[in-house]
């Protein structure tokens, strides 16, 4: 059951993602879409840590996350100078500026041709090659994250994040720096993206900028939305409802010249659909 | 011997409109300070200008001896100044305890590191903050909606709890913002005798006010603003008996 | 001599996208709206032009297709899915990510009836070049030019001497205000979205004319046309128009000194430093 | 629902043999910007499938084939691989684009299932995994002809480049400089354009400004627009390019007069692209000609095992196919290892035909 524990695999580490992407557009209230972009830096300095290094797996993940906390933290501080949809359009201009570097800057990221053979994760003596032994990995990988999620969403730190949401003047009002909370959500996403990119490039073996473009930013979001945002359970659900669902669409007999397309705009409806009629999507709260 | 809080020359336009001209006041401890005066007088400039959200061209304020100049207005809570806000600005899709907690100081786990790696501190720590959350509640009458949504709670509640957050911060002095606007009957009695209240437990109060029949009830001095510079100030009953002022207050003379 | 090329090369592809930005701000200035499925109606109104271009009508009646089914097509997205959304307390995201999903209906419509395959309108007319001061410009190009302009010209009139455009820009400043003194606001939503659909159809053919057709082309040209957008000030439109001039210039002039791989980074490399310098944009107040 | 399987089992069990459909699978990209080459794979494959079921299959078995659709996208391409092989267990996948081949090989490898790429050209390709058939030669080997014969027959000496900037354009641009620069020649200058920009003029004028005696373009699509824009440019030089060129719709175009190009040896009976033409409404051109020659091939190797009476396996069919090794469709393509030899022409555009000016044999 290869495939079965493929898309566990994905989804789990698209889960890492959705929480990083939640905790930025649903709870602060960022608009970002250039998650994908710091996921790539991730997934790349992984690669070369454990190709170029032999950096152990482990480590390689924990630099990885290291230096996407510090990235994470340069991308959202435009959001402390330009505000809503002035902001969407510079994250725009960042997720665009990162897929440059990662086409164009040959030496470091293999550009466009990609970069093959990233070996398996290593740990203990045991190598994890199949999927389903690279599940463990995923399965652990994710149920820390859904952890530190849980833990933060009920700490005050959580509810100080919910209340700059609502309302930033009243919060800096009460004593509280915005600044400060607003650099450690963005932080912990940085955690949790750099992280999955780390999985992510050890899963596949091969990345290439299509992986952390802004259609692959745009995908983050749509997890977010359709799973529901600002919620644990919607940011688990998302990625395993939105990967299986090109799954499910196959079902749907159409003339094969066709399919596909007509599988996308399918698709493009039931967003449509979600927005007009459950905007909180599955298991969230109401954007 | 310096006043509890001093105002001295402050000065501030936004473009061609000055908001404030050599505005210079002070505040007694322990009294009900009101501050009046006709729409654009400049009132929540003032306020403005003490919690740290704006800074005035020019002028100085002074709290307890230590200047604030420069301070953000998180370090001027930490010194004990709190304030409201006219249009409230309650986080409305959170309880009413979760305000008055967002109001409390030094939580621990308020950041992501002792959140995650602490988390039975953490939780402890907030357990104890829960029952002094719902001690400020029950102070400001609203231990009963405690659980509830603030978008559901009345007008009135949510004024009360406009108070209750800013009380939860600790503050000796608290900078109401129409307080009373828009309350009558029941609403507007409880949050005058909250008011009373909270003089007598001995908190400072320098509270914006349109109702002159409040202000004469509740002001110990009154501050009379007028086109961002300070006119009159005294006793309620000399102020309201001013033929001038009034001129002023309700003829709008501009 | 390659710097004249370059910058002629510039203005003239300036010229398309400032179609593209000063429609979208309209849009954008009036409701908004981050409407992303703009790039899907300047990939439509081509196909349809084309379409109609096979059937026999001729160039210009083909262009007028164009621009009616894109200025019905606006109407219909405003009134069908903005205005619902609205009218739901939808959050400016919910609506972005309606947006997205629109924008991949029709495109994937678009390839599903068309395939993906680079369509040639193959009119020799429009490819047959003239010498202008040395440069030599196809047909299609100086279309292109001549468009450009007469579209700023028509916006600006549009926006300054009309009763619409002047409603317009006052539901821009202040949505509540044009509520209340009865302005309408939704019909002026509903004005906007069709006048910039019809404005958007006119590259949208004109460009294809001279590079081909392709379902999925739009999104890139929107996403420039967006920052010129913002970069000009929001609501102004010669900002919007002269920022999108000046970065097609800018991206053909960065060829005499930088490898081309690099240009779009460098766009919007800029962009987002400029954004940290001066968030309002250039032309705004 | 017992009777149904029961009736369902009934029926396999009293069915002969030939009635069970052997299914091939294909993962391709079909929607988004890349679904310009995709589709046009997908048409190639379901043509030759089409004509082999057309004739009553092979031994009986219809050919099926399940079409997976990944963007071009690594992730999903692992993903669906693993799909095919998993649930619907094909022995075979086909594949396009160098990326999403890439992250599919070693999971061929681990599989022992059949991956075989008809149209992608990545030098990384040849080594990527024993189980990776590329019926189409790399680019070095196709390029090295056409700087040998720029160089020399046509005496070039200087070269500007023109390519992609994805995988198949980089992989084109360094293998061209390295062959040119071998054969004596001088590169003055490359410039990419991006995948999908049919805009390459601010490109061309760069170029075309080091005054090449010859420009060398490799990009996918998009090669009628570059004639009208080279002539456009009043270009002095020649241009030269790979087998991307012999698009029809370039063919017919005027301004592509004297375009030069390699072609990895396909040709078509014109009743054939006839055919094509009128099933799919769109040309038969380069991408759908090779993956019906590789659907062929891999086709070929099936009726070898269904004729041997063995299972058809990813393991079976690679040796049947180095075994068979030389398979004469609608070219002849030779492995000598898993990448194909096949015969490469020097091509010149001439009034609106494709004419060969000279032919080099497979190696």
């Amino acid at each position: 059951m290869d495939f079965f524990y493929t898309y566990i695999v994905l989804a789990e580490i698209y889960v890492l993602l959705g929480l990083s992407t939640n905790l930025l557009v649903g709870i602060v209230g960022i608009f970002s879409v250039s998650q994908a972009a710091v996921f790539g830096v991730g997934a790349y300095l992984t690669a070369f840590l454990v190709m170029q290094t032999s950096t152990p797996f482990l480590v390689a993940v924990l630099l990885s996350s290291i230096l996407c906390i510090g990235l994470n933290i340069l991308v959202t501080l435009p959001s402390l100078r330009v505000s809503g949809d002035y902001f969407v359009v510079t994250s725009f201009g960042i997720q665009l500026l990162a897929t440059a570097v990662f086409t164009n800057w040959t030496g470091g990221t293999g550009g466009a041709n990609g970069l093959p053979g990233v070996p398996a994760p290593w740990i203990a003596g045991h190598e994890f090659v199949e999927p389903s032994e690279f599940a463990v990995l995923a399965t652990g990988g994710m149920a820390l994250g859904c952890i530190a999620f849980w833990l933060i969403m009920r700490a005050p730190f959580g509810a100080l994040l919910r209340a700059i949401r609502e309302d930033e003047l009243a919060v800096a009002a009460l004593g509280k720096s915005v600044l400060r909370a607003k650099v450690s959500a963005a932080a912990l996403a940085g955690a949790f993206a750099g992280s999955a990119g780390g999985l992510y490039a050890s899963f596949l073996s091969f990345i290439d900028p299509s992986s952390f473009d802004l259609d692959a930013s745009i995908f983050l979001l749509t997890m977010v939305v359709v799973g529901g945002a600002r919620t644990l359970a919607g940011s688990v659900i998302g990625p395993f409802v939105l990967l299986a669902l090109p799954q499910i669409l196959a079902l749907i007999d159409i003339p094969s010249s066709v399919a596909a397309a007509a599988r996308q705009l399918i698709y493009g409806l039931l967003l449509i659909a979600f927005m007009l009629f459950r905007p909180q999507g599955l298991l969230g709260e109401k954007l | 011997m310096s006043a509890y809080l001093q105002v001295e020359g402050l000065n501030k336009s936004f473009g061609g409109l000055q908001a404030l001209r050599d505005c210079s006041f002070t505040v007694a401890q322990g009294r009900i300070t009101c501050l009046v005066g006709p729409n654009g007088a400049g009132k929540t400039t003032i306020f403005n200008a003490i919690t740290g959200f704006l800074v005035p061209d020019t002028g100085h304020v002074t709290f307890q001896g230590i200047s604030l100049d420069g301070r953000t207005s998180q370090q001027i809570v930490r010194h004990g100044i709190a304030r409201t806000f006219q249009n409230l600005r309650l986080f409305v899709d959170l309880t009413a305890r979760a305000n008055v907690l967002a109001g409390m100081q030094d939580h621990v786990g308020e950041e992501p590191f002792t959140a995650i790696f602490r988390p039975f501190h953490t939780a402890r720590a907030l357990a104890a903050k829960q029952d002094a959350a719902m001690a400020v509640l029950a102070h400001v009458g609203l231990a009963a909606q405690a659980d509830m949504l603030v978008r559901n709670l009345s007008y009135g509640e949510q004024k009360l709890l406009c108070i209750a957050r800013i009380l939860a911060t600790g503050a000796e002095l608290l900078l109401l913002d129409e307080p009373t606007s828009g309350l009558s009957g029941a609403a507007l009695s409880d949050v005058m005798a909250l008011l009373r209240r909270l003089q007598a437990e001995g908190k400072t109060l320098l509270v914006v006010e349109h109702n002159t029949r409040v202000v004469q009830q509740i002001a110990d001095d009154v501050l009379f603003l007028h086109q961002g510079h300070l006119i009159a100030q005294g006793a309620p009953a000399d102020i309201i008996a001013d033929p001038k002022l009034a001129e002023i207050y309700f003829g709008g003379a501009i | 001599m390659l710097w004249l090329h370059l910058l002629v090369n510039g203005l003239v592809w300036g010229c398309a996208l400032g179609m593209v930005a000063v429609s979208f701000s309209l849009v954008f200035a009036t409701t908004k709206i981050f409407h992303v499925a703009h790039a899907a109606v300047y990939g439509l109104g081509g196909y349809l032009a084309w379409s109609a271009l096979k059937h026999g009508m001729p160039e210009w009646a083909a262009l007028l297709v164009g621009i009616v089914a894109c200025a019905i097509t606006g109407t219909l997205i405003q009134k069908l899915l903005y205005e619902r959304l609205d009218r739901r307390g939808a959050t400016h995201l919910v609506i972005l990510i309606a947006s997205l999903g629109l924008s991949a209906v029709m495109q994937n419509a678009v390839a599903a009836v068309y395939t993906s395959n680079v369509l040639q309108f193959g009119l020799p007319w429009a490819a047959r070049t003239t010498a202008i001061g040395g440069v030599l410009l196809t047909t299609a190009q100086m279309l292109t030019v001549v468009a450009g302009i007469l579209s700023y010209l028509g916006a600006m009139w549009f926006a300054h001497r009309t009763v619409l455009g002047k409603r317009m820009r006052a539901v821009a400043s202040n949505p509540f205000l044009a509520e209340i003194t009865r302005l309408q606001p939704r019909q002026v939503h509903i004005a906007v979205m069709a006048i910039a659909s019809a404005m958007v159809a006119i590259p949208g053919v004109l460009v294809p004319l001279d590079l081909g057709l392709q379902p999925f082309g739009g999104v890139p040209i929107l996403l420039t046309a967006t920052i010129a957008m913002i970069a000009g000030g929001v609501g102004s439109i010669s900002g919007a128009f002269l920022v999108a001039v000046g970065i097609a210039v800018l991206q053909n002039l960065s060829l005499l000194v930088i490898p081309g791989e690099w240009s779009i980074g460098i766009t919007f490399g800029i962009f987002v430093i400029f954004m940290l310098f001066r968030p309002r944009g250039l032309f705004a107040g | 629902m017992l009777r149904i399987s029961a009736f369902a089992l009934a029926m396999a069990l009293a069915l002969p043999a030939w009635a069970q459909p052997i299914r091939l699978g294909a993962v391709l990209p079909l929607t988004g910007p890349a679904a310009v080459v995709g589709t046009q794979e997908q048409r190639g494959i379901q043509f030759a499938v089409d004509e082999v079921n057309a004739k009553g299959g092979i031994g009986g078995h219809l050919i099926e084939v399940q079409f997976e659709d990944n963007q071009a996208k690594p992730d999903q391409s692992v993903l669906l691989f693993n799909k095919l092989v998993d649930l619907v267990k094909v022995p075979v996948v086909f594949t396009g684009y160098s990326g999403p081949t890439l992250a599919m090989a070693p999971l061929a490898t681990r599989k022992k299932t059949l991956l075989v790429n008809g149209g992608a050209q990545a030098d990384a390709l040849d080594k990527a995994s024993p189980y990776l058939i590329n019926t189409i030669p790399v680019l070095a080997g196709e390029l090295e002809v056409l700087a040998d014969y720029l160089f020399g027959d046509a005496s070039k000496k200087t070269a500007a480049v023109l390519y992609e900037n994805n995988a198949a354009g980089i992989a084109g641009r360094d293998d061209f400089v390295a062959s040119y620069t071998k054969a004596g020649g001088k590169v003055l200058a490359q410039e990419p354009v991006q995948f999908g920009d049919t805009n390459y003029r601010p490109a061309l004028l760069k170029l075309g400004a080091t005054n090449p005696d010859v420009l060398f373009v490799i990009i996918t699509s998009g090669t009628p627009q570059l004639a009208d824009q080279v002539r456009q440019v009043d270009a002095k030089y020649m241009v030269a390019g790979n087998t991307f060129f012999s698009d029809p719709e370039l063919i017919a175009n005027p301004n592509a007069e004297g375009f030069t190009h390699t072609q990895v040896l396909i040709n078509a009976p014109d009743g054939m692209a006839a055919a094509f033409k009128a099933k799919f409404g769109t040309e038969f051109d380069f991408f759908p000609k090779q993956y019906y020659n590789a659907t062929t091939i891999v086709l070929s190797c099936i009726e070898h095992l269904v004729k041997a009476g063995k299972p058809i396996t990813g393991e079976a069919l690679r040796t049947a196919l180095l075994e068979i090794k030389t398979f004469k469709g609608i070219t002849t393509t030779v492995f000598n290892t898993n990448t194909a030899a096949t015969q490469i022409n020097m091509n010149r555009l001439t009034n609106k035909t494709d004419t060969i000016i000279k032919v080099i044999p497979p190696k």
